[in-house]
């Protein structure tokens, strides 16, 4: 799950990690009561999940409180790589004396978080470590002892000359460390981290992604959630246990488990097909989530065709055919569907669907090869 | 012979008596596993279906049982401590089936495992099978066949029908493990094929893996020096979107990183056969055999 | 450092370990207002840092406020094994259905801190270890795990058989855990931790000793320190940075180490003399702290010789001198004083030290046999 | 030869700038030590006395000079910090002199220490001596001399004590350690003894003890089957009342154990010449010798 930037400031702050005073907004009137407030230069800010902000005219410096306004008027409202911005932050411009970049993610390879530093900041640090990897300082972080007091010199040591700043820095990494675990973060990072002409250091821009596996024991984080910037079929998925994700095509999946779904999708592709979904109805074998899967399915307008692939372990296959020829009574389905089913019960679960008319395939390639045609036949 | 587990795996169940647990065990027992012992804190002194003792504490399972092996099917809020648990009871082999267990746990949990010198294989996985022997975890041991084939997987139903194509064929499997498909795991690729090349009786290998992170490439990687046998791999994710968690919280394509191409390229240079699609598995195998 | 009952039992209450309703006073009155406020049968328990409490008479059971004040009046002022009692805690007289013993202690054999729990609660836990030792169990705790739930609930079982009680008794030993380690403490222990006829698990006595080296950076509870529980004069000497322990005898030492000064201690004993003190001035070759060490030992008027026992390493030995020479000019000693000084910058303070007076020797033998010559000819 | 440092060990000096630390820097120059590296964060780049490079970080001072030992004068309450950062920068040996490090700290760090496979000595001791090589530490170099008998105490002026001894009479010494008076410290008694029994100079060994916990009767235990070079022993503390802390954090008869009484029936036990008076000390290794 991603925090907007606002929020992620937030837990930056509860830890101790010094942030411009400012405070977030959702009218204009709102923005320039807050630049008044601040007084001099601010920055407004679209809070949206989406990089490349200040190239889509997200972000507006402002002179003053009428200025903020005007600003407001635009960003608020705007579309973003396709996101209406409904928040904005408002926050005092900063003068900048250097900009670098501190992150926390977790590394598959280490098997445990590590902080990357790189005294490039303020760009995508993606780009850093492709162009200048020499200029991205990596410590792998035990979680028995956390970033240890001089493993964050170490690393403060590449950002700043003077030791004041280095501790300031090494200091700001051990709390964003803090932060990244309050938060059952797999992402936490301040970007740019900068210094001040007065020698400060300030965290002006912080981005967090949470393992959506922390959410049910840390609710504080979870009631983060912006529903607003997702997909409502994506939620309603989410909130029955499915995981969806909508996709460009006409091919419509409904698959048990996450490997078999691109596995799936993969194959529609192969066929020359375009997948219109990923959607993992997952292990268990509640026919409600079948329901709920087929009325997201025939939800997307694009959807010309409607593929099960069923590999009966834990899921059983008849479970799933009830799904199926229950939802078939309670939505009006008149997109084709194709069945694929085996593995646990797959017998009763033929004899269910054949009663109630649906025909039943047991190959993968034999039904993904039909719904593509049947997709094709009907665009 | 097989990896992992065999006749002589001796296996406590921990969350025997749970929906998840007391099914799979029942499935485990059919399959002719040695299932010695349960746990559920509390219930110590009972039997699970009048026939496996259970007990208080993993501790308690092994000094009573001799059990060896652990399978773990607690819910995921108590799944990283249970790993902790089997693993300070001295198991050998702990197979963590539980999903969606943070991630940040793990960290924490795998030093500790790897401390007392433990083998973890998952979480979030579907477990290990030996066909004729023994089965720990949830694979249906129906579409299983004994045989030849070793089968390594980062995915669930998508790796039985891999195995279903295979049976169907008449290519047995010697062992076959689903690694899980979370961005930390406790057995990767290269500890799979290491053990399959050293295993007699295993002839070639097939390795299913997925979009996110890097494992596959260094499988490939692998293979190209370590691994004499042949090996044939599939990638799922190829028409998967970058920055979206497909289902497992390990199959995601941060940035140009992590996708199907550059794995499906990685396994081609290593000189592996790449299926394009599953049912590619068993002539890609007949070639190389 | 030990603290008072009253104080580990507020440091448990801190973590969330149930303990009794309860308070402590300074007063019979106090003492009556608190029992009239717990109401029925209660216990006033003598806060002196001395086992066996229940024999000396500082523990008694009353009925009502006015038993609660009588026994109070006796109680308080009362000395236990030389230690005058100037508080006592008033509880509630629980209801016993069971006993158990739990405790953390800092093992050096696993270099770890250690869980010690055992059924044989409410009797000396050290008499359990000596006499069956089978009702003792252990768990040691990795510090960067802390204890793990599994961990506490194997112990939970050794100690109880309903498991909602084990629950109760592993939870109360982590948070045991975390205020041992909230206290930089040595040893934590409840004894008894008892259940109650309704079930609950109950902390009905607690001992905490701290680490003396943990008091710099934990103000909260080096504030928690009793002086009117220690001698004034080893209050005293901690304030000037000497390690001081009054004994009985009679040839007072002053030496430089620890080691040496037990040697010296023994070396005094070996030559059929007493000591009179352990004292340590430490490494530095501060000048004033000889001069306090001086006054301690004069003080003690069992104190019929002194002996100064230097080896110079970092401690200078004209630093010493001159310090010797400051106090002679400064106290009224009337007591001889034997000085062995050697190693670094000896001449220097054989010269000082000849200036003045003073004798010095370089034979630590001599030097010991000379005191204890001097003390029995004195006495 | 010696155990631990020589001639070859190349020193860093944690804490240079300090009082405790430059003072002590300047001894162990003067007595022929291979000081390479000092530690000041803040400071790297400067010259300590004009001679000795300085280094914000020990992984700096490391991989700049070398070194692969360190020794540590920092403030306590840094102390164990500095132990993380010097293991961490793969030092082989670390000399920590630092007095009044809390316990817990030493628990936290210690399995740092080992999981990085290095040595920690102390903390809260003089250090070591290999006379006429090398000198990590505090033990005043003057009173010691090159010779064959091993001294290990949890001890530091009663070690200058004995060592004048023996150095009065003409035994000199291989090595001197002092592992310390605190409860919990990286190198004990037996790891010395052990060096000790494998190096071909030492031919005799003393072992100076005192009152708190069991090292002793261990390293009695260890002496009385895997030493074969004569032992002499001293316990300080004959005369200490129980359950006061005697200056030393680890000296505390608790109780009825760690009294000298039953450490010195220990070592006697164990055939160890047990020293009544440090003065005993020649009578006893000429008798033994």
């Amino acid at each position: 799950m991603n925090l907007h930037e606002y929020q992620a400031r937030a837990l930056l702050k509860s830890v101790g990690i010094p942030v411009p005073d400012g405070d977030v907004a959702t009218t204009p009137d709102e923005v320039a009561s807050i630049a008044k407030r601040l007084g001099g230069t601010v920055v407004v800010k679209a809070q949206v999940h989406a990089g490349g902000r200040g190239k889509a005219g997200g972000v507006k410096l402002a002179k003053n409180a009428d200025e903020a306004h005007e600003h407001a008027e635009k960003i608020l409202g705007m579309q973003i790589k396709g996101l209406m911005v409904e928040k904005v932050l408002v926050v005092p411009a900063e003068e900048i004396a250097s900009e670098s970049y501190i992150g926390v993610i977790v590394d598959r390879a280490s098997e445990k978080p590590v902080v990357m530093v790189s005294p490039a900041g303020g760009v995508d640090i993606e780009e850093v470590a492709a162009q200048t990897p020499e200029k991205i300082f990596k410590q792998v972080v035990d979680p028995r002892y956390g970033l240890l007091p001089h493993q964050a010199m170490e690393l403060g040591f590449e950002l700043y000359g003077d030791v004041k700043q280095v501790r300031q820095a090494g200091r700001i990494m051990q709390l964003l460390v803090r932060a990244f675990w309050n938060a059952g973060a797999s992402l936490a990072e301040i970007n740019p981290l900068i210094s001040t002409p007065a020698g400060d250091i300030i965290a002006l821009d912080a981005k967090i992604v949470v393992d959506d596996n922390e959410l049910e024991r840390r609710p504080d984080i979870a009631q983060l959630r912006d529903v607003s910037a997702e997909a409502a079929s994506e939620v309603e998925a989410r909130e029955a246990g499915l995981s969806y994700i909508q996709l460009d095509g006409n091919v419509g999946c409904c698959v048990n488990g996450a490997g078999l779904a691109m596995a799936t999708m993969d194959l529609v592709k192969y066929y020359d097909g375009e997948p219109a979904n990923f959607l993992d109805i997952g292990g268990s074998s509640n026919p409600e989530k079948v329901v709920t899967a087929l009325r997201i399915i025939t939800s997307d307008s694009n959807v010309k065709a409607i593929l099960f692939n069923i590999f009966g372990g834990i899921t059983r296959c008849d479970d799933v055919a009830n799904g199926i020829v229950t939802a078939a009574s309670q939505i009006d389905i008149t997109t084709p569907i194709v069945i694929r089913l085996t593995g646990t019960n797959e017998d009763e679960a033929v004899r269910i669907l054949r009663g109630a008319g649906f025909e039943a395939l047991t190959d993968m390639d034999e039904a993904v090869q039909q719904a593509v045609k049947l997709a094709r036949e009907a665009a | 012979m097989s990896i992992f587990i065999d006749k002589d795996t001796k296996l406590v169940v921990q969350g025997i008596t749970g929906r998840d647990g007391s099914f799979h065990t029942r499935h485990m027992i059919e399959y002719g596993t040695q299932v010695v012992a349960g746990v559920t804190p509390g219930k110590g002194g009972q039997l699970f279906d009048d026939e496996v003792p259970i007990f208080n504490t993993v501790k308690d399972a092994v000094s009573a049982t001799g059990a060896n092996t652990s399978v773990i099917y607690v819910p995921a809020r108590f799944a990283a401590e249970a790993i902790l648990e089997a693993a300070d009871a001295g198991l050998s082999l702990i197979v963590a089936i539980s999903e969606g267990i943070p991630v940040l746990d793990m960290t924490r949990a795998l030093p500790f495992v790897r401390d007392a010198g433990a083998r973890l294989v998952g979480p979030n996985c579907p477990g290990v099978i030996s066909p004729g022997k023994s089965k720990a975890g949830i694979i249906p041991g129906q579409i299983c066949q004994e045989g030849p084939i070793g089968v390594v997987s980062r995915s669930g139903t998508l790796t039985y029908e891999v195995i279903h194509q295979l049976s169907k064929s008449g290519l047995g499997q010697s062992s076959c493990i689903g690694i899980g498909g979370d961005p930390i795991i406790g057995t990767d690729f290269i500890d799979c094929l290491s053990a399959f090349e050293a295993d007699p009786e295993t002839t070639a290998i097939v390795l299913i893996g997925e979009i996110g992170g890097t494992a596959e490439q260094e499988a490939a990687e692998y293979v190209s020096h370590s691994v004499t046998k042949p090996v044939v791999g599939f990638i799922a994710g190829q028409t998967a979107p970058p920055g979206r968690r497909m289902g497992h919280a390990g199959a995601i394509i941060s940035g140009s990183s992590g996708t199907a191409a550059e794995k499906m390229q990685a396994l081609e240079t290593a000189g592996i056969g790449v299926m394009r699609r599953p049912a590619d598995v068993v002539s890609l195998l007949r070639e190389q055999l």
